[in-house]
């Protein structure tokens, strides 16, 4: 050996030893006090940013989790009840029991049901068409079928249906994020619980007009009648502005509603076929 | 009764289309082809031939197979690409570079960003620079005019008139020396001298431009300003120091200066939207144009300023806003 | 010549009407006299289902600041109080009256004479405008009283009346003037003592040179009143742009009119203005221009307020057999309609049919950025880089880039030789910024 | 990890050059040919493969924070050691590569994969792990470089097969972006990532 | 084994290992490479040598000032039996197209150039790297060039050098080089600092 190589481990060594030293100064210094909880919380997150919790992206969410040290009124709907009971057992917290909830689309009015009563031309945003007038077939609560809620969603959950004009939910794929809420202009698609098996009863349309009115533009609207009213035995249906809504809370699937229903607005999804004999669709007891 | 149609307004519309504007910026190259054609003889239409062919041929392709779109080669944009590659190339380029040339234009110019109206650079001269640096020999061996020449082989070579003023000024001759080596200025402005196919005829390129200008498919404010501020420029130097800088008006009818004044600084699609920012564009591209040929490695900078200029043009068009209605008030 | 600086276009005139003096509509069985014509607060019902009015009786009350009184323009039964479908297709409150023999108020002068001298004082010819329900009848429907109201601490100048029509195709106000001259004349006069200014300035555009030279010569009789004509260019008539373009001052970005010592009419407001201080007479009826290519005969009529639109087609021939759109207004800032039924309005200045080539739209394809729209655009904005903005849900830059003072003039999308619908995009960005502002201001 | 995987994700869905973008200033540099390409692929990979197999060995035996130093310092001195031994036995490729091997010290790929993975795995899955990048690193450099050698010099490990003087873009700075564009362009279309 | 906490001792003692280690694996990696790759430089720079100057049989070098000052040029003078046979100069040029270009430049004692060979260049791959032997026999005109009787220049500016086509300003650097050797041995042609002494 040489003086090189003494040389060389002096310098190097000596140069390493005072780098530590200074490192160990500013580390002591300039320490960053974070809670180290968030990053917990953060990495239990989808990571999908898809502000459907209300915050700006997922680290937002997990500061204010954080921050706010229980998870009442938090909840991540993509990650669902799983995620949440996850973030739950990581800071030691209850987790709220929150049931899966999907988007709905509630208006039937397809171009068969609903024909068209003019064309439209121009930019094809649902937006722009709401502003400019009252949609195709001249029901001013009806779907403009230029699909803005499918723009809106972030996980190919929704598509176009050619045939019907109106947008189809794919329920595997909805996290139930609220994006397309939003972006309806007309407040169409509204996010229910999900339900049992995925089973729900609602009332697909969203007319406040009155009965005549509304059918005179759309076959399936809900005219108002108040059959569903009655039937149901839950209190579930309630009926303002000629307009019947089923509280998803108290509504138990009896499914004795849909079959009274004159336009046969109100849907049942996910459930077995029936054994009785319908035969409500040529019942016309109301006009 | 057939459906209404309901719309936003406006409800009717101009009679100008983007194939009425390509048409139209086709229509006033016609001059300055015809004078190359003259003076280049069948090389020169050979070329031509060649680029736009290759450049539609390249456009439907990717169009068609590789992107997987609408084919829209009947908008005219891939032939005016194609006939301003080949303005920018001399009329004895061997064929199959042309067709690289083209390639590039439209390949890489053009489709990488997404077609017509991404671009940010021109296209053609994005083809330009790529044979320029590529292929230097090829790119720089300009045949002299001889007027209606049939011949394809055998062209006498010369430098540019530009190329013989830089280098003589680089050994430390006198431009006064230098001028009688070059063509006439009268030759100059007519196109009477070596060069690429399109950039000879200041004259031709000249009633090109009013022509568009005239059916509004450009305003003045590119090639003005940029006209302006090279001879401006140049002025400068020539008055400081004549005996190294050549004086402006032989800045002005040679190298393609024309050509890119009206043609390529002017395109629509890389060039800022606001009369404010054409100015300062066309400034720009004039002075980088000057800085380039007296003082660069290149004696020609035409090419190299428009593009560098077309990169500025996002900024150019944020921070140079039109003054809008009423923003500042000035009753009288 | 005069004429505004900023863009502007020259979409082609086609004003078939022109020489077709104006004729009268008969009344229509019923009328729907829809509460909410003018911009502001819709005005409230005084009648009741199943009383009897009479033409120009009161029917309902403008009662808030900006709002006007609405009079019933037959005379017949209140059969209902509903829901009409408005021009757009949604539904607004109307009233809808059965129409009997035509019985006028007898408060209402019905004579043709000519009433110049008007002894009101300022204060009583703005509360008779507002009383008549006066709106602006370029299109806006603006109640006039509030206008003619100068806030305290402002001075009005001049006074200056929008002749210019600078749509294609319509012509009513162009009729107007060549007819009723000498009753526009004194509604003028009527509004500079209201206004206590002594200048007023009518701009016509040079296309109309039988109304410069007609209006021209009626000048002279009165003092202060002055005739300018302009060089043609859409969108002149832009209150905005008028002011530009006769004395030469700038409103300012979000300001009236007033700001810069103006007052904007429209001639048909005047003419209205005078028929409700010297004759009494409500505003139940208007001049409208039914026209179109292919419509058997473009006319202008005087109609009755709450007509359906089809019934004034079909005194102009009827429908062609292939209509592509019929459009409430002027092809550039016009709406075009989704049902005939739609009852006319004072703010209705035309009625236009389009075949169905005519009513297609150029097909979009992708900007060239050629910048014709920032050189068209008369506010100087940049439509297309609004469009993009709003495309991408920027709505706080749409803002500062100032989308609100984009005026739907559409020269825009007139001028893109890519067809782009750039208005169409700007009308979201604008609903969306507004809403924004709105929220804003509640907090 | 399973080791395939990892091999997998190194040389294709995570290739360092096409995918993960790293490294760019020795792949812009020397990928002038084919040739040089490869070498200085080969000087990344046992960089790479020995500073993991180091770094996974002492992870433990290094405190947070001054664990970037320790890295450096040893990826530094595997770069000297491929540097010395270069120079001694191959001086027509340190030739070429001279400027760019010192570089490879702060090469982001190499401290990259020191720190993100061999500092968390096992010593076997982060030699894999070397391998497997360098490969992938090395194929990058051999492709770019051939590509811009074919073009530019109409030739691949320097035989020549058209005469003449090639599209000089290529051989020059700027044929070195268009070609890793268009080569990553492509690479992502072929493994489906867009 | 658990992660080393980050203590000051900690820090300190495993920079230091690590550091030493490194430090001591490289300096034995030096020593073993010093040979060969000094070995290898000295034979390239002979190689060089033999290549511009006919065979010799003693080597000496000597370093002279070119006129206008700046670096000074390595003369390597070449003697059989021990008779001045060639100079070979290792000269240089700041202005080529990417800057410094060298190379080593033969004479025999009369001046005559022998032959040229370039040493370090940055020129364009494709044009400027003409002036290598293996790229072009561009260079090969100096051969037996005598700059007495011919003038170093291209010929563009009135000299008897043909140019690279595209690389003017490379090839005109590259004159530049071998002028500034030439002008240097011209400068210090005086026999005496040439004599092989002992």
């Amino acid at each position: 050996m040489n003086e090189i190589v003494l040389y060389s481990v002096l310098s190097i060594g000596g140069l390493g030893t005072l780098m530590a030293i200074v490192l160990y100064i500013v580390a002591q210094r300039f320490k960053v006090i974070e809670d180290p909880r968030i990053d917990t919380v953060e990495e239990r997150l989808p990571g999908a940013n898809c502000g459907g919790c209300g915050y700006a992206g997922c680290r937002n969410f997990a500061e204010e989790i954080v921050k706010a040290g229980s998870l009442d009124g938090f909840n991540c709907p993509p990650g669902g009840s799983e995620t949440m009971k996850e973030i739950a057992d990581a800071l030691g917290l209850e987790a709220e029991e929150q049931e899966p909830m999907v988007a709905v689309v509630r208006c039937s009015g397809s171009l068969e049901a609903a024909p068209p009563k003019t064309r439209f031309e121009g930019l094809n945003t649902c937006a722009f068409a709401h502003s400019l007038y009252a949609g195709r077939s001249g029901c001013p609560y009806g779907c403009l079928g230029e699909g803005d809620c499918v723009v809106s969603c972030a996980f190919d959950a929704m598509y176009m249906d050619k045939d019907t004009g109106l947008p189809v939910i794919i329920e595997e794929n909805c996290v139930a994020c609220g994006a397309c809420v939003k972006a309806c202009p007309r407040d169409i698609i509204e996010l229910r619980k999900k339900g049992k098996k995925s089973r729900r009863i609602f009332v697909s349309c969203i007319n406040k007009e009155k009965g005549g009115v509304a059918r005179k533009n759309c076959k399936v609207a809900c005219i108002g009648c108040g059959k569903c009213v009655k039937e149901c035995k839950f209190d579930a249906i309630t009926l303002e502005d000629n307009l019947a809504y089923i509280d998803f809370n108290k509504c138990t699937l009896c499914r004795k509603c849909p079959p009274v229903c004159p336009t046969g607005a109100i849907h049942e999804v996910n459930l077995p076929p029936r054994k009785v004999k319908e035969k409500k669709e040529e019942d016309s007891k109301e006009a | 009764m057939s459906l209404l149609t309901v719309s936003g307004s406006p409800h009717v519309h101009a009679d100008e289309s983007v194939r009425k504007i390509m048409y139209g910026v086709l229509i006033s190259l016609v001059p300055a082809m015809l004078v190359s054609f003259y003076f280049f003889g069948l090389g020169a239409i050979i070329v031509t031939l060649t680029a736009v062919v290759s450049c539609v041929v390249f456009e439907f392709l990717i169009q068609k197979y590789l992107i997987k779109g609408p084919v829209t080669i009947c908008d005219g944009s891939a032939i005016i690409t194609g006939v301003l590659l080949a303005f920018n190339v001399p009329s004895n380029l061997p064929l199959w570079i042309v067709v690289v040339g083209s390639f590039v234009a439209i390949g890489m110019g053009k489709m990488t960003f997404g077609g017509l109206g991404k671009n940010p650079f021109n296209p053609a001269l994005v083809g330009r620079v790529f044979m320029m640096i590529s292929f230097p020999v090829q790119m720089t061996t300009w045949p002299k005019p001889i007027p209606l020449n049939t011949q394809l082989t055998d062209v006498v070579t010369g430098p540019t008139a530009l190329a013989v003023v830089k280098d003589g000024v680089g050994r430390g001759e006198k431009v006064s020396e230098l001028l009688p080596k070059v063509p006439e200025y009268m030759d100059l402005f007519i196109g009477n001298m070596g060069g690429s196919l399109g950039e000879i005829s200041a004259i031709a390129l000249i009633l090109g431009g009013l022509y568009m200008l005239v059916r509004k498919i450009i305003t003045w404010h590119i090639p003005v300003s940029y006209i302006g501020s090279v001879f401006i420029f140049t002025g400068i130097l020539w008055w400081v120091n004549p005996d190294i800088y050549v004086d402006p008006v032989f800045h002005l009818i040679t190298g393609g200066l024309m050509l890119g004044a009206i043609y390529m600084a002017t395109d629509m699609v890389t060039s800022p939207m606001t009369p404010k920012g054409m100015l300062i564009f066309g400034i720009g591209c004039g002075v980088l144009t000057v800085v380039i040929r007296v003082f660069g490695a290149y004696p020609e900078g035409v090419s190299f300023a428009i593009l560098i200029m077309n990169a500025f043009v996002p900024i150019i068009d944020r921070a140079f806003k039109p003054k809008r209605f009423g923003e500042e008030v000035k009753n009288g | 010549m005069k004429t505004f600086k900023l863009g502007g276009v020259h979409p082609p005139e086609n004003k078939f009407s022109e020489k077709q003096p104006v004729e009268i509509l008969p009344v229509p069985e019923s009328v729907s006299i829809p509460l909410a014509q003018h911009l502001g607060v819709p005005a409230n019902p005084v009648v009741k289902k199943g009383d009897k009015v009479k033409t120009g009786q009161l029917i309902a009350k403008g009662e808030a600041f900006i709002s006007a009184n609405i009079h019933s323009s037959v005379t017949g039964t209140v059969t209902k109080i509903d829901d009409v479908i408005d021009t757009s297709g949604y539904r607004k409150k109307a009233i809808i009256i059965k129409t009997e023999e035509d019985e006028w108020d007898g408060s209402i002068d019905t004579s043709d004479n000519l009433i110049k001298e008007c002894n009101l004082s300022r204060e009583d010819i703005v509360k008779k405008i507002n009383e008549m329900g006066i709106v602006g009848m370029g299109g806006a429907a603006f109640p006039s009283h509030v206008k003619l109201m100068v806030p305290k601490g402002k001075k009005a100048e001049y006074f200056l009346i929008n002749g210019v029509e600078c749509e294609p195709y319509l012509t009513a106000d162009h009729r107007l003037m060549l007819e009723k001259g000498e009753e526009l004349m004194v509604g003028i006069t009527i509004q500079m003592k209201a206004l206590g200014v002594d200048k007023a300035i009518i701009g016509i555009e040079n296309n109309k040179p039988d109304a410069i030279e007609y209006i021209g010569k009626l000048a002279q009789e009165y003092k202060g009143i002055s005739v300018e004509p302009l060089k043609i260019k859409y969108p002149q008539g832009a209150e905005k742009q008028l002011i530009k373009a006769l004395i030469n001052r700038e409103v300012p970005s979000g300001k009236l009119p007033i700001e810069v010592g103006c007052v904007v009419h429209n001639v048909g407001t005047a003419f209205a203005v005078y028929e409700a201080v010297q004759k009494n007479k409500p505003l139940i009826e208007r001049i409208i221009t039914v026209t179109g290519s292919n419509i058997e005969k473009p006319c202008n009529l005087m109609v009755r307020i709450g007509s359906p639109v089809a019934a004034l087609i079909e005194v102009a021939g009827g429908l062609p057999d292939n209509p592509g759109k019929v459009i409430s207004g002027g092809p550039m800032m016009g709406k075009a309609l989704n049902d005939l039924d739609v009852p006319v309005t004072k703010g209705t200045s035309g009625i236009l049919v389009f075949s169905k080539k005519q009513s297609g739209r150029v097909p979009e394809i992708t900007c060239i950025r050629c910048g014709k729209c920032v050189n068209t655009c008369p506010m100087a904005l940049e439509p297309f880089f609004l469009a993009l903005l709003v495309d991408k849900q920027r709505f706080e830059d749409c803002e500062e880039n100032m989308i609100m003072d984009c005026m739907e003039c559409g020269s825009c999308h007139f001028v893109c030789p890519s067809g782009r619908p750039l208005l169409d995009s700007i009308r979201v960005g604008k609903s969306n910024v507004g809403k924004m502002i709105r929220e804003r201001s509640d907090k | 990890m399973n080791k395939i995987k990892i091999i997998k994700k190194g040389i294709i869905t995570d290739n360092p050059v096409f995918v993960l973008l790293l490294g760019l200033c020795p792949v812009l540099g020397v990928t002038t040919s084919a040739y040089n390409g490869f070498g200085m692929g080969l000087a990344t990979l046992f960089v790479l493969f020995m500073s993991n197999l180091v770094v996974s060995l002492i992870k433990n035996f290094i405190p947070n924070k001054v664990r970037i130093p320790s890295f450096i310092v040893v990826i530094a001195s595997f770069v000297t050691i491929v540097q010395l031994t270069m120079e001694a036995f191959l001086p027509d490729l340190f030739d070429a590569l001279g400027l760019f091997i010192p570089l490879i010290v702060v090469n982001c790929l190499v401290l990259g994969r020191s720190e993100a993975f061999a500092s968390k795995n096992d010593t076997f899955s982060a030699v894999t792990d070397g391998l497997a990048m360098g490969i992938g690193f090395t194929l990058a450099l051999t492709a770019l470089g051939g590509l811009r050698e074919i073009l530019g010099s109409y030739s691949l490990f320097g035989y020549s097969f058209i005469e003449g003087d090639g599209m000089l873009v290529f051989v020059l700075a700027p044929g070195a972006f268009i070609g890793l564009g268009y080569l990553t362009a492509i690479f992502l279309k072929l493994i489906g990532e867009r | 084994m658990a992660k080393r906490e980050s203590t000051f001792a900690n820090m300190v003692s495993t920079l230091l290992i690590v550091a030493g280690v490194a430090a001591f694996t490289l300096s034995m990696v030096y020593n073993v490479t010093k040979g060969p790759i000094e070995r290898g430089r000295y034979e390239r720079k002979q190689a060089a040598i033999s290549f511009v100057v006919p065979e010799f049989d003693q080597l000496k070098s000597k370093n002279f000032l070119p006129p206008e000052g700046r670096d000074s040029l390595e003369f390597n003078l070449a003697y059989k039996n021990g008779e001045l046979v060639g100079i070979a100069v290792q000269t240089y040029t700041n202005t080529g197209f990417s800057g410094y270009i060298s190379a080593m430049v033969g004479f025999y004692p009369d001046g005559t150039i022998y032959d040229v060979v370039h040493l370090e260049h940055a020129e364009t791959p494709g044009l400027g790297d003409k002036i290598e032997k293996d790229k072009s026999d561009w260079s090969d005109q100096f051969k037996d060039f005598d700059p007495s009787e011919k003038s170093l220049k291209l010929k563009q500016d009135q000299g008897d050098v043909d140019g690279i086509t595209a690389a003017t300003i490379t090839a005109r650097a590259y004159c530049d080089a071998i002028n500034r050797a030439y002008v240097t041995l011209t400068e210090n042609i005086d026999e005496s600092h040439f004599k092989l002494e002992e």
